[in-house]
């Protein structure tokens, strides 16, 4: 008797055992279920009838994920109840690698999610973290408790000044890499925060690793809707990421890209 | 020992090796071109383009199930016109590699086909391929033109009249068909220069705990694994049927399979699925895989493999 | 909590469960039919007869592919006069079991197919399916039977002439073509009682070494993992098309495989090549995966269950 | 990326390194690869062109089998040269168990290689064991001395007395049996052979397990080809081998019989 196969790319369903409000917006769903999975890997959830959508990892053991509430899915995702179940495939893509003995974070939105898992895997790796967050006002900072309750240093930066200091990520990170160089800087956050980092860390020389936002679609680098545009530099001329290469696909080479 | 011969005479067009990026699977940007390019590959097909854009179906689009991927992304494309801007702009960065440019379109009438063949010609690619697996919506039932000869061979003149005489046309035929050998012939003779053979097998996959299909579009097209013999049956049939080269492409995921395609009787080999198995380097790794098999077994070129399984 | 209902009645036959011994696999002799029994199967089908005896091809007649197995067994059978006995026998040994006995027949003409019937009618099975997947020998292309609407339709009537109103028949089709839906409207509208589907996909395994295909006969059937997709697809499609049962058939492995199946239109389920991956038992074992699988959804019969993914 | 299949039930082909008459019409063939298996398992032998049949294992590492020339496939595996390939498809089936301390082996023609490399198995287990050859004549006996300088003792009955005792090999288990009680007897050879050691266990109530031959054609368990006839008794009537189910397939199910 042959052995069977077992497909591990089939979505899977995952039990919801807890949904919780953590801001006006934001919900973190813990399932019954662990997932076998690194830190900045992603999922696609699949509410049947609804649609599917990709999530960061916040934990892997169980699973959970964070969902900002902006579309139909993210929606669905808010309103399912404890008990019932959402559909999970993969983990997809390339994770974050732990190098080194000191890692930098710089979390901008639900980028706080992989960061969040991030941190635990390096802290039980015995690497120190320290952890930067961007956020427009003071009720978008996310899980910054739950990351002072792991040890981890925080430095808060709001656009309006209403917690931590006024200003955008950057300006911690530059003060964080200044006081203590990181072996790596690692990000998620929104497009525009992740090329200013990436624009920095270039100047500073320092490793970074960024996990991309994209358009996906199949997850499996086939459809090719994931590839990055080529951002504009400030004269209006196309440029590339300094960490991509031409048709980096998200969903397959990322969503974290690394440059030394 | 001299290393094997893997260089690919595929009508006019001079290929390097024998692997042929398939079309859908990242052929919609000059950068993702490029990157086929730069990891090794033969010849690149764009992804199937129509005469108006198409955002395609929403998500699940795609998904492994064991055995392979199914998908139904939707035939997305930015249109013919804008097709054409993206394929010049292909074959220019394509040509310092050495690389074919493959169009590839599609229509749901005869008419149609060629008005989008007409305009995609005019970004002059080394060859177009004519996918002919979708329904024909002239049809009261929506019969896939690729299923029945006679509409086959329609659209096939639709395209050569359209094109005329210097733009090499290949079209490509699904496996859903008990007589994929007769429709072949059906095309030559109505005028195409090569056949590709298969798309992917239509198919379905349903999550017993969703109690649904899981597609959106509740069905797609099977590709990987799970359909290679099913490729490989078609190619055989398809080359005893006609003379003309095939792009044989269903399952191929390592050199090994490259090389059962040739013994089958195809002169160059589809790549796909096997992008999301291996990476993008799939496209030069399955080429130098091939080329090491030749050299193990002694195959000095692909011409000696060609067609030997099915004499 | 009460157990999930596993009874199925198909036309008149009343199973303990929908798991149908596939034909062609261990359906050769009464004691394996009395094995099948003893596992726990729902029914029984016998490998397909025909009017003469047949050897079948030399090995290599089948193996496992990877996603699948291929097979050209070559309809090894002892001729219809023989299998009258087997039948009869096998009826006889199954009764005690509750376990009904499909008979199944081929033929090459489509009054050859008339002549098998009114023989295998002697033997009195529950339910006589027609495997019309065999090519047409009096048609110029030996075109199967299962591909074209009108050559099934006369064999389905041929067949019910022969045996007259009290024996039911399905029709088993076959996968590789484009128009499932209407192939079993024809053959309902022709007197069929219920369909099955589907046979093996043609295909071949080619073997990079030897430099040829692998099986005696070149090409075989594919089945197993590989086709569940494309089985589930033609199930629906043709629960679309006709109102009689479907026995779904198809690379259904495990009970959830098996609850697919129904959720896209089944009435009963097929199990063939789950006894190599599985062994024999897999014909009791689906079924109670099938009952464990319902109990956990809450699904409380598989009348609740049926077509539930394709409305 | 999802990992691939290994098929690994697709024929692969193997080297022949070593090809040896081991008498007027049998030989060893030893191949330069190794197969993981189990003795009593057997393989199916494929030369391209010519055909497919099943052989037992008389060897793991590396692969060895022992084929008598009787028909198309076997001539043909006689005459494959050094250095030139057979596609093996396997190992498939069920084999012996080792079980308890004493095996007691049963050998009649090919027989002995499968029993040659159970005997291997069970030495290195610490086990011992001793063998009972039949054959018609001395120049049929095979592989005594191969047993022998394992240091297994050897009881050899030929039916024309040209080499050890005169006699079925029946004689020499039925002495072996009173000699030293074994846990079981494993027996590979012709139907006759394995019927009479069948009923000769069963009434001396020792466990046996028993390799049968059939005819072979998917070797999956498919096909139903490989079905035993049922045997007929000495009153004509048919009665079933004390150690089969009913449908028991010799390929799938077998090619090795276990009964208490
Ligand atoms: C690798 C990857 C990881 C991701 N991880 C997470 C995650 O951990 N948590 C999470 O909530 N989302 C995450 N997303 C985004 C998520 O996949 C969906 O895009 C988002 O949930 C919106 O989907 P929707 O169907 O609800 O709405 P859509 O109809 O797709 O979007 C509604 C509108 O909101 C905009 N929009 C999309 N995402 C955001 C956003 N984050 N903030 C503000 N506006 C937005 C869209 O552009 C659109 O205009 C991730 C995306 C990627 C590619
Ligand atoms: C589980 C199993 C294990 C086997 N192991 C071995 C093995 O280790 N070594 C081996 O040589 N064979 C073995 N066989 C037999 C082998 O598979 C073939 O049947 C044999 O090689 C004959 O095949 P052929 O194509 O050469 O001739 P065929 O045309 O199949 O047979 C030629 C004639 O020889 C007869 N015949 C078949 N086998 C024998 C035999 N052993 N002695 C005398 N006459 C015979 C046939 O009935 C036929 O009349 C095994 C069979 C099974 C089922
Ligand atoms: C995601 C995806 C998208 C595809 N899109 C197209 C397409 O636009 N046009 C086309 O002719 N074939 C398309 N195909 C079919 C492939 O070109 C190819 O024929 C098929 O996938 C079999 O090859 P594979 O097994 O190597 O993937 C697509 C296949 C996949 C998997
Ligand atoms: C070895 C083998 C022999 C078969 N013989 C027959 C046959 O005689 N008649 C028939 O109608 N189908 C035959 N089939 C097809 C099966 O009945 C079934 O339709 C097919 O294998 C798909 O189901 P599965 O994936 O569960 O095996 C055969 C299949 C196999 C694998
Ligand atoms: S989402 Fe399809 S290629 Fe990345
Ligand atoms: S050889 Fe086919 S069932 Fe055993």
């Amino acid at each position: 008797m042959s052995t069977m196969m077992q497909p591990t790319y089939l979505h899977r369903p995952f039990t919801l055992v807890s949904s919780k409000m953590d801001n006006y917006r934001t919900r973190s769903l813990t399932f019954a279920e662990k997932l076998d999975c690194q830190p900045g890997q992603y999922v696609m959830a699949w509410l049947p009838g609804v649609g599917e959508k990709p999530f960061s990892i916040a934990g892997d053991d169980p699973l959970q994920l964070m969902v900002v509430d902006v579309g139909p899915v993210s929606h669905s995702l808010h309103s399912v109840a404890e008990g019932q179940r959402v559909w999970i495939r993969g983990p997809l893509g390339q994770g974050y690698r732990l190098v080194g003995q000191r890692v930098l974070l710089a979390a901008g939105g639900y980028g706080v999610a992989p960061l969040y898992y991030l941190a635990r895997k390096a802290l039980a790796a015995g690497m120190s973290a320290e952890v930067c967050m961007g956020a427009r006002s003071a009720e978008d900072v996310l899980w910054a408790e739950r990351f002072q309750a792991l040890g981890v240093p925080v430095r808060v930066m709001t656009e309006d000044g209403s917690m931590g200091e006024r200003g955008l990520v950057t300006k911690a990170t530059e003060a964080a890499i200044a006081a203590a160089r990181p072996d790596s800087l690692c990000a998620c956050g929104p497009l525009g925060m992740l090329e200013a980092l990436d624009r920095q860390c270039e100047q500073l020389g320092v490793a970074r690793q960024l996990s991309w936002e994209a358009h996906m679609r199949c997850g499996m680098g086939l459809c090719g809707s994931c590839e990055l545009p080529a951002p504009q530099g400030e004269d209006g001329s196309l440029h590339r990421h300094s960490c991509q290469q031409p048709g980096w696909l998200a969903c397959l080479d990322g969503p974290v890209s690394w440059k030394e | 020992m001299g290393s094997a011969d893997l260089t690919c005479r595929l009508l006019g067009l001079e290929m390097k090796n024998p692997i042929v990026l398939a079309s859908g699977i990242i052929g919609t940007s000059s950068s993702l071109f490029l990157r086929a390019a730069q990891v090794g590959v033969g010849a690149v097909t764009a992804k199937s383009c129509s005469l108006q854009p198409r955002a395609g179906h929403p998500n699940p689009v795609a998904l492994d199930w064991g055995a392979g991927v199914i998908n139904a992304i939707g035939l997305t494309n930015p249109g013919a016109e804008e097709e054409v801007h993206l394929l010049a702009e292909g074959r220019r960065i394509l040509e310092p590699y050495g690389v074919p440019l493959i169009a590839s379109i599609f229509a749901g009438t005869v008419e149609e086909f060629g008005q989008v063949a007409a305009l995609i010609a005019q970004a002059r690619p080394h060859l177009l391929e004519v996918n002919i697996s979708c329904p024909n919506v002239a049809d009261e039932f929506g019969t896939p033109f690729a299923a029945v000869c006679e509409s086959a061979a329609a659209v096939t003149e639709s395209v050569r009249r359209a094109v005329g005489k210097d733009l090499p046309i290949a079209v490509k035929l699904a496996p859903n068909v008990y007589n994929i050998g007769r429709i072949a012939a059906a095309v030559v003779e109505a005028g195409a220069d090569a056949i590709t053979a298969i798309n992917t097998m239509p198919g379905m996959v349903i999550d017993a705990h969703a109690r649904r299909p899981v597609l959106h579009n509740r069905t797609g097209g099977l590709s990987g694994m799970a359909i290679k013999p099913i490729a490989l049956r078609c190619v055989a049939e398809i080359a005893h049927a006609v003379k003309v080269p095939i792009i044989g492409t269903g399952g191929v995921n390592t050199g090994e399979d490259a090389a059962e395609m040739i013994l089958a009787g195809a002169t160059a080999v589809g790549v796909g699925t096997a992008v999301w198995y291996r990476g993008v380097e799939a496209l030069g790794t399955i080429a130098q895989e091939l080329g090491a098999f030749m050299q193990a077994e002694g195959i000095r070129s692909l011409d000696e493999m060609r067609g030997q399984a099915i004499r």
